[in-house]
């Protein structure tokens, strides 16, 4: 069972860490494209923050597309958009109650969004790298059965790692891409913050 | 870092009170710009945006002749949707609306997401993509829009002032874009307010090739040279992509940074290598037009005129940064 | 020392012959910029001039409206005679010619041996001497010209082109530069071609208040401000020495360095501090119009209008660096 | 005796000292000025030397006036005219053949030339600082009985010891004095070229 609590305990948690990372990302951003994703998302999540507590959503569809419309509206960028996009789409497509597969099988629909709205695929050092490993942790824990806890566990494991796969990835989306081979030898800071979605769902998870 | 800000995330906000009282022609809304005297019936609306950054760029080519609203992000970070449906709406006379939008992931995203949701308004997009320096390709983002916005939305702007409909303008914006290429320098990097620190750092001996005008790194670092040699090294790049021939618009831009005596070097350099390409300069800009915050260099930018640009280019206009014939 | 050159001491040569190629309105000889169409039978002729690196000034002012003539120097050297005299015997068209002359030693002694030499040409000079960063007493070479002199060429130029005579165009120009204050601020310092590394060293924590426009240092040092505070420093010290009423011809003007960004900040801090002495912004202009090469900075210049000077500021001009009106 | 030759030897020697010293005096007007007067007077003297070696002078008169109206046509700034005025007017006053008495009574009026011109007096900190005693250096030596070569040593000494006394004083005259106090523990780059003038003289004299 995931309930509403939970999600909007979700966007809290990353609106701390994104707000704790914030130059951290910004730094990642400078070495491979304009130095502002950090400032970006942690506009954004104030924001999401304040409207989820104004508006006491009543399901996790609610708090999903209630943050997704947010940060479409708040952040620009590239980011705004393509995170705002995802939570959308997961919101539209969870049904309550929330269970694990439930959930896994939204998250999958949000990447999805994500790889639609940004034609990128794996590999490209995007944020991609970080959400797609993600996803296919969830499936596997739901297959395997496993609870939510550990599931998400596993889902944040494997979104580190895929945030720390793109160091040695050449860009070939976004801002990086311009670098050609010199984008090589840098985290992609989406994937690093794609990271930190899911630490953080982890946590409140835990 | 010092700066002339009261604070690096109202930067955006307290320059817009600026040009609010220093352009009566011009009116601020949620930081949107427009045109003070609003849309007029029956006239295309143009509308650009992008981050801030870049001044005078979008902000300072709304006017008669040109933009009729300008969407300014924060720094470097493309506008949300809303301000530019509002922008969209705002301008609309009836016989729709051209977004003229730079190619980079976050404009083009935010430009697509706002003409979905906007309602009752034909628009039309152009995307800008003059710069050589990226390879355009399935392996990048595509080129980016830099110099040639200023071709775009002064071109684009005049036909539309003549009452064309919608087709034409969104045309004669790609034949612009199509037409242009551009290649830009630095000497030095840029510092974003909310950085604090140079995007990246940059030695006293070496000059980067190929940037774009978000500060972000080029395609190669080479040994500081002479403005003869690095007007060389943007103008072949330029003639390599887009053979060098007739008449041309130039515009030798500075990045922010670089004093116009140094433009006017580069202007003298770029002038003789067009001319040694048996080409002509036409018409031209010289100064900061599109910039990178307080970034030493310069971008050149190259359009192909044929008569019905050069009259359109000729033709009236009164924008803070760009004005003749009235 | 990284700039957009060939050679120290070919700069303002180079860059002379990317104005003459930029600007067809404009012919350069022997370091003197014309209009290209040369003097006008029955009209004041009005020649400026001074060092190099402050451009636009004088150069982009030369043209319909406003000068007729400018004599750029070496880098912050006013130019020697001959250049002036050939440029005041190339202007006249029977009328008499007007110096403006910014008050340094350097350009008066030059101008004033120019007006002695010259020959069969009727000269009247006046002073512009708006800097109230120095004190104007014995102990000085007295106040600088800087800001104040763009609304001097412009107004005098616009009575000129009305065809009033020398002794009228010379008078408005006295009165323009009376009715008007400046002062500047450096967050850097700037490199000349030929010196190769700034001339004062200023620490990241501290801006130089009261700087000149030749790199000199100011009056006095303090840590790094707000631009509302840096603004209202600049403000007070104007107002201290004119004070503030009625309609204002106000420019915040970039040190060469300095975003346009960043200017339009300052220009929002300069409105409200004039509209808190209960005058009015009525004219402005916002951006790089008297520079110090790379300096980061910005100055404040205002002039007290009345319905004349105003009118005559409106008045049509046509410059590479101001233009409206045609 | 002093010959035409001396004359132009003077200049020769005066443009390779100001040549040498160019950053120097580049230096000291940085610290007080706009950093061009090595670069002007450097410019200056280049062409005085092609100027002289082209037009073979035949007399001290024509070497000086020469001299000046080159350094007014070709320097600039303030220094061009003030030291141009100051040769022009020593020029103009020297009577052949050229004595001690008769160089020092021209000198002496090229310096009230300077003086008039830049309405500068001693203590001002400006090449009057350095002129003015070497002036005086040469009177004395003339009213002494003392020889051509002691009295330039003289002269260039006083010009060199006037200089250095510039470092105390806060300027009245030129670009310095914008700064006040501040202009206070810097040498006055004019009155240094001036003291690398009297040395020059010295030199091609002994
Ligand atoms: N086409 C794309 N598809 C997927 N993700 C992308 C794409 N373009 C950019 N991104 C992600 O967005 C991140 C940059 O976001 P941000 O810096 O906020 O926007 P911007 O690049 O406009 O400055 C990149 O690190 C990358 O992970
Ligand atoms: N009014 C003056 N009277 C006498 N000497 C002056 C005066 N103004 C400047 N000078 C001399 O000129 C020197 C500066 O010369 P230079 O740097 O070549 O010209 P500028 O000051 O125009 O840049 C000063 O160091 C000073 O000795
Ligand atoms: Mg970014
Ligand atoms: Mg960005
Ligand atoms: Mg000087
Ligand atoms: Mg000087």
């Amino acid at each position: 069972m995931m309930d509403t609590e939970l999600f909007v305990a979700w966007f809290e948690e990353a609106a701390r860490l994104i707000h704790r990372d914030r130059d951290r990302l910004t730094r990642l951003d400078a070495a491979i494209g304009d130095a502002d994703h950090g400032t970006n998302l942690d506009r954004g999540l104030t924001e999401v923050r304040k409207v989820l507590a104004d508006s006491a959503p009543g399901s996790a569809t609610e708090v999903l597309t209630t943050a997704g419309t947010t940060l479409i509206r708040r952040v620009g960028g590239a980011s705004g958009p393509l995170y705002g996009s995802a939570f959308r789409q997961m919101g539209k497509t969870l049904t309550s109650p929330v269970t694990l597969a439930g959930f896994a099988g939204a998250f999958e629909e949000g990447v999805v969004a994500v790889e639609r709205l940004g034609k990128a695929a794996l590999g490209d050092k995007t944020m991609v790298d970080a959400l797609a490993p993600a996803s296919r942790a969830l499936a596997l824990a739901v297959r395997d059965g496993v609870g939510v806890r550990k599931a998400l566990d596993q889902a944040a494991l494997a979104a580190v790692d895929g945030a720390k796969a793109t160091i040695p990835m050449q860009a070939r989306r976004g801002r990086a891409s311009y670098l050609g081979e010199r984008s090589i030898g840098h985290e992609d800071p989406g994937a690093a913050s794609a990271a930190l979605f899911m630490e953080a769902l982890a946590t409140v998870a835990g | 870092m010092k700066k002339l800000i009261n604070a690096a995330d109202s930067v955006v906000a307290d320059a817009l009170t600026g040009v609010a009282a220093a352009h009566p022609s011009l009116s601020v809304r949620d930081q949107v710009v427009y045109r003070a005297e609003g849309p007029r019936p029956g006239k295309v609306g143009l509308v650009s945006g992008g981050g801030s950054g870049h001044e005078p760029l979008h902000v300072g080519f709304v006017g008669h002749g040109m933009l009729d609203a300008a969407c300014p992000g924060e720094i470097f970070t493309s506008p949300a949707p809303d301000p530019i449906i509002a922008a969209t709406t705002g301008v609309d006379g009836g016989a729709g609306v051209l977004h003229i939008v730079k190619n980079y992931t976050g404009d083009v995203l935010n430009f697509e997401m706002a003409a979905e949701l906007v309602e009752g308004v034909e628009v039309a997009s152009v995307l800008v993509d003059d710069d050589v320096a990226v390879q355009d390709s399935l392996y990048t983002a595509g080129r980016r829009g830099t110099g040639a916005t200023v071709f775009v939305e002064k071109i684009a702007g005049a036909l539309a002032e003549e009452g064309a409909p919608l087709t034409e303008v969104a045309a004669v914006a790609r034949e612009v874009n199509e037409r242009s290429r551009s290649f830009g320098i630095a000497l030095t990097s840029c510092t974003p307010p909310a950085a604090g620190k140079p995007i990246f750092d940059l030695p006293e001996t070496d000059v980067e090739l190929g940037i774009g005008i978000h500060g972000e790194p080029g395609r190669a670092r080479v040994p500081a040279a002479s403005a003869h040699e690095l007007a060389g090294v943007a103008m072949e790049a330029v003639h390599r992509d887009l053979p060098l021939r007739g008449d041309l618009l130039v515009l030798v831009n500075g990045m922010g940074g670089t004093p116009l005596l140094e433009l006017y070097v580069v202007f003298a350099e770029v002038a003789a290598f067009a001319e040694g390409k048996g080409a002509r300069v036409a018409r031209s800009l010289v100064g900061n037009y599109v910039t990178s915050l307080d970034m030493q260099g310069f971008s050149v930018s190259i359009c192909l005129l044929d008569d019905r640009l050069t009259r359109l280019w000729d033709a009236p206009v009164e924008t803070p940064a760009l004005r003749w014939g009235r």
